[in-house]
């Protein structure tokens, strides 16, 4: 079994904390994703489960050791690098069977292994080479190979699809979910791009500034945003969020805008809010639709008339920029038409999906 | 916590290890800085004197001819001449190399793994074998005595190794530059003056303190085609400290001293770029 | 560093030979002869002891209106490298250059024959053995400028103190005096050692040096080089005792364990720092070894002349510095002029006054009375014993081209033997039939 | 220029095209000529005269033609072929000493982060010697009376005697040996310092991870990335190595007993002292092959190693 449990971990670096006490467990075969903005403190968790950093405190469990003080070689994991870090001066087969080579395994084994690696990862014309002479899809594939060939208990990727190009990129994330699929190992991974993470974790961890902000299964925390960071971090495009202030009208509660807009509350957020507290108003560019290629919106709903800025073709849907309240805002149409710009349209607001948030503290006021 | 401790006994030996290591590099060096500073009889003493007990600036006050005693050694005539002829020929071969370099880092050409591999291969050749022919070359010319006649051998000498590093350094940078700068406008000289050279500079800095630090040292074959203050260098005064029988070794130290602080002032400055330029210019490519 | 000859070390030397020069200067009324406007290029030996003379350079200038242009002024091993440089360049555009008695009859004609050019009254005031020594097949190819020979010096205190002198008795059989034979220096220089700390004696150890020593002991033993037939002949008994001379003391210890690197300035610091008993040296270094700045045992030497070998002749290698007029020279007479100016009386007198011995017989009685005036004894007994060794004892090496040659097949044999790497007869053999090659090839057998 | 710049331009001018293809070679002349001047040209004279029975001292018997005399008398002489091993030696031990200690020096700087600059100054001190200077500073050092190590280890106690460091059979080659490692080490210090530098942190990571303790990372890792700037520093070293002439010349001048006689010295003495120039440039050419030979091999395992390392980052 290779649960991974981290346990009020802290990294400072000389007096400076990067990480301030992060809790995570990380169920076997669970894969993992560990999403943020640079900075947060997701890449140095990663490195301090596979031992390249120190603990400054807490405990990092994998499977039932602590591994504290275990040099990398020693926690029987495998890593993929964002710059796949594969040895130069070797050919790929030598790539992928040095780790089995320096674990002493007998030659034919590390052969088949290396064999069986380079058939799931499609490499078996590229075993002569050397890395310099693959392209940057190959590389990440030798990398990748040269994960699996070891079973290890455990994978850590360490943004490894960052230096591809759009294309490839998607590519490899399928392979890598089949990959989970195939080899069925625990992974975390590690990604500053939140598609990557809503695509292929079981869970999200969401950081931010050495802290976790929220674990949960992509549609959680697409869905329930715990706050304002979250909800903006994840999705694409990301949460509309217009700062406003609640006021009564006719007994029920309103979300004041500026030059006097108003949308009301939604029903089930009624009990948390008090007359005149500053709150934010977030709402995904899904939940806005001109009227005339709306969907029928489930429950209460909001009509709104806007003048579009810019609109932008995608094919299936068109994203149209509007300005509401002074803020640049976002809706999406469906079945779409050209827009010409400046046109004048009325679209509905769907008030059960939005969030609130407190100003102050940033929490989704609906949990 | 005993990770804590393996760490810092692990310091502790490197520092330990490196003060071993820099000692005997500096000890032997230092000792001529030390005698620079002492009356012969005191280096020269047996049993020996370890603490210079009448230190003082009275072998460099020979040999400027300053003070009572006197060796008739044109000291700021050597400096001069050293001067002069290691950083022409230092700025020359640069110039040869980075017209060398250019050609072998953005040209395909024929023959051009054998030119190169005959350039570097030139070095090859031992001053000793070399210095007879210069020689009389040389003297045909009317070179020989001459500042000029030092700067082409060491030009030659440096030449190979400056366009080594200065083509792995042009290598190292993306032809794209150059391109997207002739685009904007430049002539293909312009675009080298203005985008490539700045890149490159760390590289020919450090080509340039490999071929200042030859020159500048270089004995066997300023010795041969020196003759006179005209033309003699630092290292070529050194031997005016050799009298016919006795070598006046606490005065050689004072002009080693002369000759080292300049080359290490210079080291000191341009080190930075020396370590960048040979970690690409060298590898790289 | 190959050449014979001596010297001292040269602290302090120019500033006070400059001040003497000019004063000298006054009383010169020899006609010098007039060069106005031409430039006369020389090449003079360099080295702090050899500077004071030139010092008075400008007073000839002043005198014939001439300019000195110095092209080289080096120590003759680098100006014997360059000289053959130029003999290789045909860049022979110089007039008069230092010269040598081991290198002259390396540069063929290259200079001139000064006999009918500079004038016979003034080759008279020579001694007659210095212009022989400077003379090569007929030629005076060179006007000599100073002597050297070697003669024993010694720390008196040793051979006047009563337990030496009891043991050594006792453990040898004759008396404790200053070495008279070659053996006796043998038997005293190991009597005295107490290595590390204290030698015997010492030696040079390569190059022409140690030849050079072998050379005038191997004659002192009755051999010689070659016979009269140029056959080298130099493996001879004599030749193997001359050897074994030096092995004996290296195997013993009594000389230091570096002395196959030694050459004259370890010699000379050596006795110097006063842990070397007997010392085998060049007239130069005597005031060096009597000035109590430099020397641990100022005002405890003795001196006496070199010991004889088994065949009672005494050892006197000798050579001297000269100055040498090519034969392309545009200005014989300017150059003329130059060399007699060099080598006049007051001149040499400058040098002498730094132990340097001169070649004219009459500078030795002024310097001698001198020292005498001045109250110096030591020099005056320097001076009276070299004299004598100059006058009776001194010999050159063969005055041929092929000298250095053979040096250089014979000193790497010498130390081989030494070292115990060969025997001497081996060694002796296998040197021999090298030198006999070049003879060869020379045309001379 | 890419090769499709060239066919391109070679479609519409032709002209231009052919200019174009002169341009690297006009970029080269200035090189090409002075290393024809100044090297070609001396050592086609000294080949030809290496067939004559020159001396320096009579300019006549430049033209006294030899055939293969010189080689075969140099072929046949035991004390050449001496000097020659010993050279080859030399050579290797002080190649191979230079490069460990080379880069013992660089790991240990590498690793220390505080005054790092001033040591890295200090490392490089020994490179402001001019050789001369370094032969006469370790004549004095190793000198047997007054040299200072032989003071010091007997005012340690830890040595009785005089020990004799440029006579002795194995102590003469050591100590030349040793002055010219401490010369030359910097070389490769600063070289392999500016290896470590470069070096990708990535696959030092990797091998960590993939199960190596810090020997296997150093072993399989550092290294090989090390290796081409071991190759430079080696191919830098072969091409001027025979510096160690000016050395050897001051401190033993090849003896005693020809124990540290090298190629270089024995070319010196027959040329210049003998006068045998003819000779002499035979023994220089076989010692130039041996020069070639050493460069060309590192240089080769230099353009082989740099092959890979396109694909370090």
């Amino acid at each position: 079994m290779a649960a991974i449990r981290i346990r009020d971990v802290v990294k400072n670096y000389g007096k400076l904390e990067v990480v301030h006490g992060i809790n995570l467990d990380i169920a076997h075969n669970e894969f993992v994703v560990l999403v943020g903005p640079s900075g947060c403190g997701k890449s140095t968790t990663l490195r301090m489960i596979a031992g390249l950093e120190d603990i400054t405190g807490g405990e990092i469990f994998i499977g039932d050791r602590v591994v504290n003080d275990l040099p990398p070689r020693k926690r029987d994991i495998s890593m993929v690098f964002q710059n796949y870090a594969l040895y130069p001066h070797m050919t790929v087969r030598e790539n992928l069977g040095f780790g089995l080579k320096i674990a002493k395994l007998a030659k034919p084994v590390i052969e088949e292994r290396v064999n069986e690696a380079a058939a799931i990862l499609g490499i078996d014309e590229l075993m002569e080479r050397t890395p310099a002479e693959l392209s940057g899809g190959q590389r990440q594939r030798v990398a990748m190979g040269r994960a699996i060939v070891r079973h290890p208990q455990v994978f850590l990727f360490d943004e490894p699809l960052s230096n591809l190009d759009a294309k490839l990129r998607v590519q490899m994330r399928t392979e890598i979910k089949r990959l989970h699929q195939t080899v069925r190992t625990t992974i975390v991974y590690v990604t500053h791009d939140q598609v990557e993470a809503m695509t292929l974790a079981d869970r999200i961890v969401v950081m931010k500034d050495g802290y976790i902000e929220q674990v949960g299964s992509p549609l959680e925390v697409f869905e329930h945003p715990v706050n304002t960071f979250v909800a903006t971090f994840i999705g694409s495009p990301p949460m509309n969020m217009i700062a406003g202030r609640i006021v009564k009208k006719d007994g029920h509660f309103h979300i004041a805008f500026q030059a006097d807009q108003t949308v009301p509350v939604a029903a089930d957020l009624a009990r948390t809010v008090t007359e005149g507290q500053e709150v934010i108003f977030g709402f995904r560019a899904d939940d806005l639709m001109p009227d005339e290629h709306a969907m029928p919106i489930p429950g209460a709903s909001s009509r709104l008339r806007l003048k579009v800025d810019i609109a932008e073709p995608l094919g299936t849907e068109t994203i149209l920029f509007c300005n509401f309240a002074g803020k640049d805002i976002q809706a999406k149409m469906l079945n779409p038409r050209p827009v010409p710009p400046g046109e004048v349209m009325d679209f509905s607001l769907a008030i059960d999906k939005a969030h609130l948030f407190d100003a102050a503290s940033g929490h989704n006021l609906r949990n | 916590m005993d990770r804590v401790l393996k760490k810092r006994i692990g310091k502790i030996v490197t520092w330990f290890l490196t003060f071993v290591l820099m000692l005997i590099i500096s000890v032997p060096g230092l000792w001529v800085v030390l005698t620079a500073f002492r009356p012969n009889r005191e280096v020269l003493a047996k049993p020996a004197i370890w603490i210079p007990q009448d230190p003082g600036w009275t072998n460099f006050a020979k040999i400027f001819g300053f003070g009572a005693e006197q060796i008739a050694i044109p000291v700021p005539a050597y400096f001069a001449n050293s001067l002069i002829i290691a950083s022409t020929s230092t700025v020359i071969a640069l110039l040869i190399g980075m017209s060398g370099g250019y050609a072998f880092a953005r040209y395909r050409f024929k023959f051009k793994n054998k030119i190169f591999l005959g350039l570097m291969l030139s070095r090859t050749v031992p001053g000793i074998a070399l210095s007879l022919p210069i020689f009389i070359i040389w003297s045909r010319l009317g070179l020989i005595d001459a500042k000029l006649g030092l700067i082409i051998v060491y030009v030659a000498l440096n030449v190979p190794f400056t366009i080594w590093l200065i083509d792995g350094f042009f290598r190292q940078i993306p032809k794209e530059m150059s391109e997207a700068a002739q685009v904007d406008g430049c002539t293909r000289w312009q675009a080298f003056w203005h985008i490539e050279f700045p890149l490159a500079k760390s590289g020919i800095a450090s080509a340039g303190i490999f071929a200042f630090l030859t020159s500048w040292n270089e004995y066997a074959l300023a010795s041969n085609l020196t003759r006179s203050t005209d033309s003699k260098t630092l290292p070529v005064g050194l031997m005016d400290f050799t009298a016919q029988f006795t070598i006046d070794w606490a005065g050689m130290s004072a002009m080693a001293v002369i000759i080292i602080i300049p080359a290490l002032i210079l080291t000191f400055l341009v080190q930075k770029h020396l370590i960048a330029g040979l970690t690409f210019g060298g590898v790289k490519g | 560093m190959r050449l014979s000859r001596t010297m001292a070390l040269a602290t302090g030397v120019a500033l006070s030979a400059l001040l003497m020069g000019t004063a000298i200067a006054g009383d010169e009324n020899f006609d010098y002869g007039s060069f106005e406007g031409y430039t006369l290029r020389v090449k003079l030996i360099g080295g702090a002891q050899y500077e004071p003379l030139y010092a008075t350079i400008s007073e000839w200038e002043e005198m014939t209106g001439a300019k000195v242009d110095v092209l080289s002024r080096k120590n003759h091993f680098e100006l014997d490298r360059e000289i053959k440089q130029d003999i290789a360049a045909g860049t022979l555009d110089w007039c008069v250059a230092s010269n040598h008695t081991s290198f002259a009859p390396q540069y063929g004609n290259i200079y001139i024959d000064l006999n009918g050019v500079i004038a016979e009254d003034i080759l008279a005031e020579f001694q007659p053995l210095a212009l022989q020594n400077s003379t090569v097949d007929d030629r005076l190819v060179q006007l000599p400028r100073h002597s050297d020979i070697s003669n024993l010096y010694y720390q008196k205190s040793l051979f006047e103190d009563q337990a030496n002198k009891d043991g050594f008795k006792a453990e040898y059989g004759y008396d404790l005096n200053p070495p008279e034979t070659w053996d006796q220096f043998k038997d005293q220089a190991m009597f005295f050692a107490d290595p590390p700390r204290f030698y015997g004696t010492q030696f040079v150890g390569k190059d022409e040096a140690i030849t050079g020593r072998f050379y005038e002991l191997l004659v002192a033993n009755g051999g010689n080089l070659f016979d009269e037939n140029w056959n080298p002949i130099f493996n001879s008994p004599a030749g193997v005792e001359a050897v074994q001379w030096f092995k004996e003391l290296y195997d013993a210890q009594a000389v230091p364990a570096g002395v196959p690197n030694y050459l004259w300035d370890d010699t000379g610091l050596g006795f110097a720092s006063g842990t070397v008993a007997l010392n085998l040296d060049w007239a130069g270094w005597a005031s060096f070894f009597n000035d109590p700045e430099n020397s641990q045992v100022a005002g405890n030497i003795g001196l006496v002349r070199a010991p004889v070998g088994s065949a009672g002749i005494r050892t006197g290698w000798s050579g001297s510095h000269s100055f040498s007029i090519t034969a392309t020279c545009d200005n014989t007479e300017a150059a003329a002029s130059f060399v007699t100016f060099l080598t006049a009386n007051d001149r040499q007198m400058i040098e002498a006054r730094k132990g340097l011995l001169p070649t004219r017989a009459a500078v030795w009685d002024q310097a001698k009375a001198e020292f005498a005036a001045d109250g110096n004894d030591f020099m005056v007994n320097v001076f009276e014993t070299y004299a004598q060794s100059m006058a009776e004892d001194a010999f050159t090496p063969p005055l041929i081209a092929e000298w250095i040659e053979v040096s250089n097949e014979i000193w790497p044999r010498l130390q081989a033997a030494i070292l115990g790497e060969m025997t001497p007869q081996e060694a002796l053999d296998e040197a021999a039939g090298k030198a006999r090659i070049i003879m060869e090839d020379a045309g001379r057998l | 220029m890419t090769q499709a710049d060239v066919a391109s331009t070679a479609n519409i001018r032709p002209r231009r095209r052919r200019r174009r293809n002169l341009t690297p070679f006009l970029l080269l002349s200035p090189a090409i000529l002075v290393i024809l001047f100044v090297v070609l040209l001396p050592l086609l004279f000294s080949f030809y005269t290496s067939f004559t029975g020159y001396r320096l001292i009579k300019p006549e018997t430049l033209y006294q033609w030899v055939g293969f005399q010189n080689y075969q008398r140099i072929f046949a002489d035991k004390n050449f072929w001496a000097a020659f091993g010993r050279t080859v030696l030399f050579l290797t031990i002080a190649l191979n000493l230079e490069f460990l200690l080379g880069l013992g020096i660089a790991l240990l700087i590498n690793r220390i982060t505080w005054g790092q600059r001033a040591l890295r100054t200090m490392m490089m001190f020994p490179m402001m010697f001019s050789p001369i200077l370094v032969g006469y500073q370790f004549k004095f050092i190793f000198n047997d009376n007054i040299g200072i190590l032989n003071n010091a280890l007997q005012a340690l106690g830890l040595s009785e005697g005089a020990i004799p460091w440029l006579v002795d059979k194995y102590l003469a080659m050591f100590s030349i040996l040793f002055a010219e490692i401490w010369m030359s080490t910097s070389v490769f210090a600063i070289l392999l310092l500016a290896g470590l530098f470069a070096m990708p942190r990535d696959p030092l990571e990797a091998a960590r991870v993939d199960g190596c303790n810090p020997w296997q990372v150093f072993r399989h890792i550092t290294l090989p990335f090390l290796m081409p700037f071991a190759f430079i520093a080696m191919t830098i070293r072969s091409l001027d190595v025979a510096r160690a002439y000016d050395i050897v010349d001051v401190m033993t001048g090849g003896g005693p007993a020809g124990r540290t006689e090298l190629l270089w010295t024995l070319i010196a003495r027959v040329g210049y002292d003998n006068a045998r120039m003819g000779q002499a440039n035979a023994m220089a050419y076989i010692s130039i092959l041996l020069s070639i030979a050493f460069t060309y091999y590192f240089f080769t395992k230099l353009i082989a190693a740099r092959k890979y390392m396109g694909g370090a980052d």
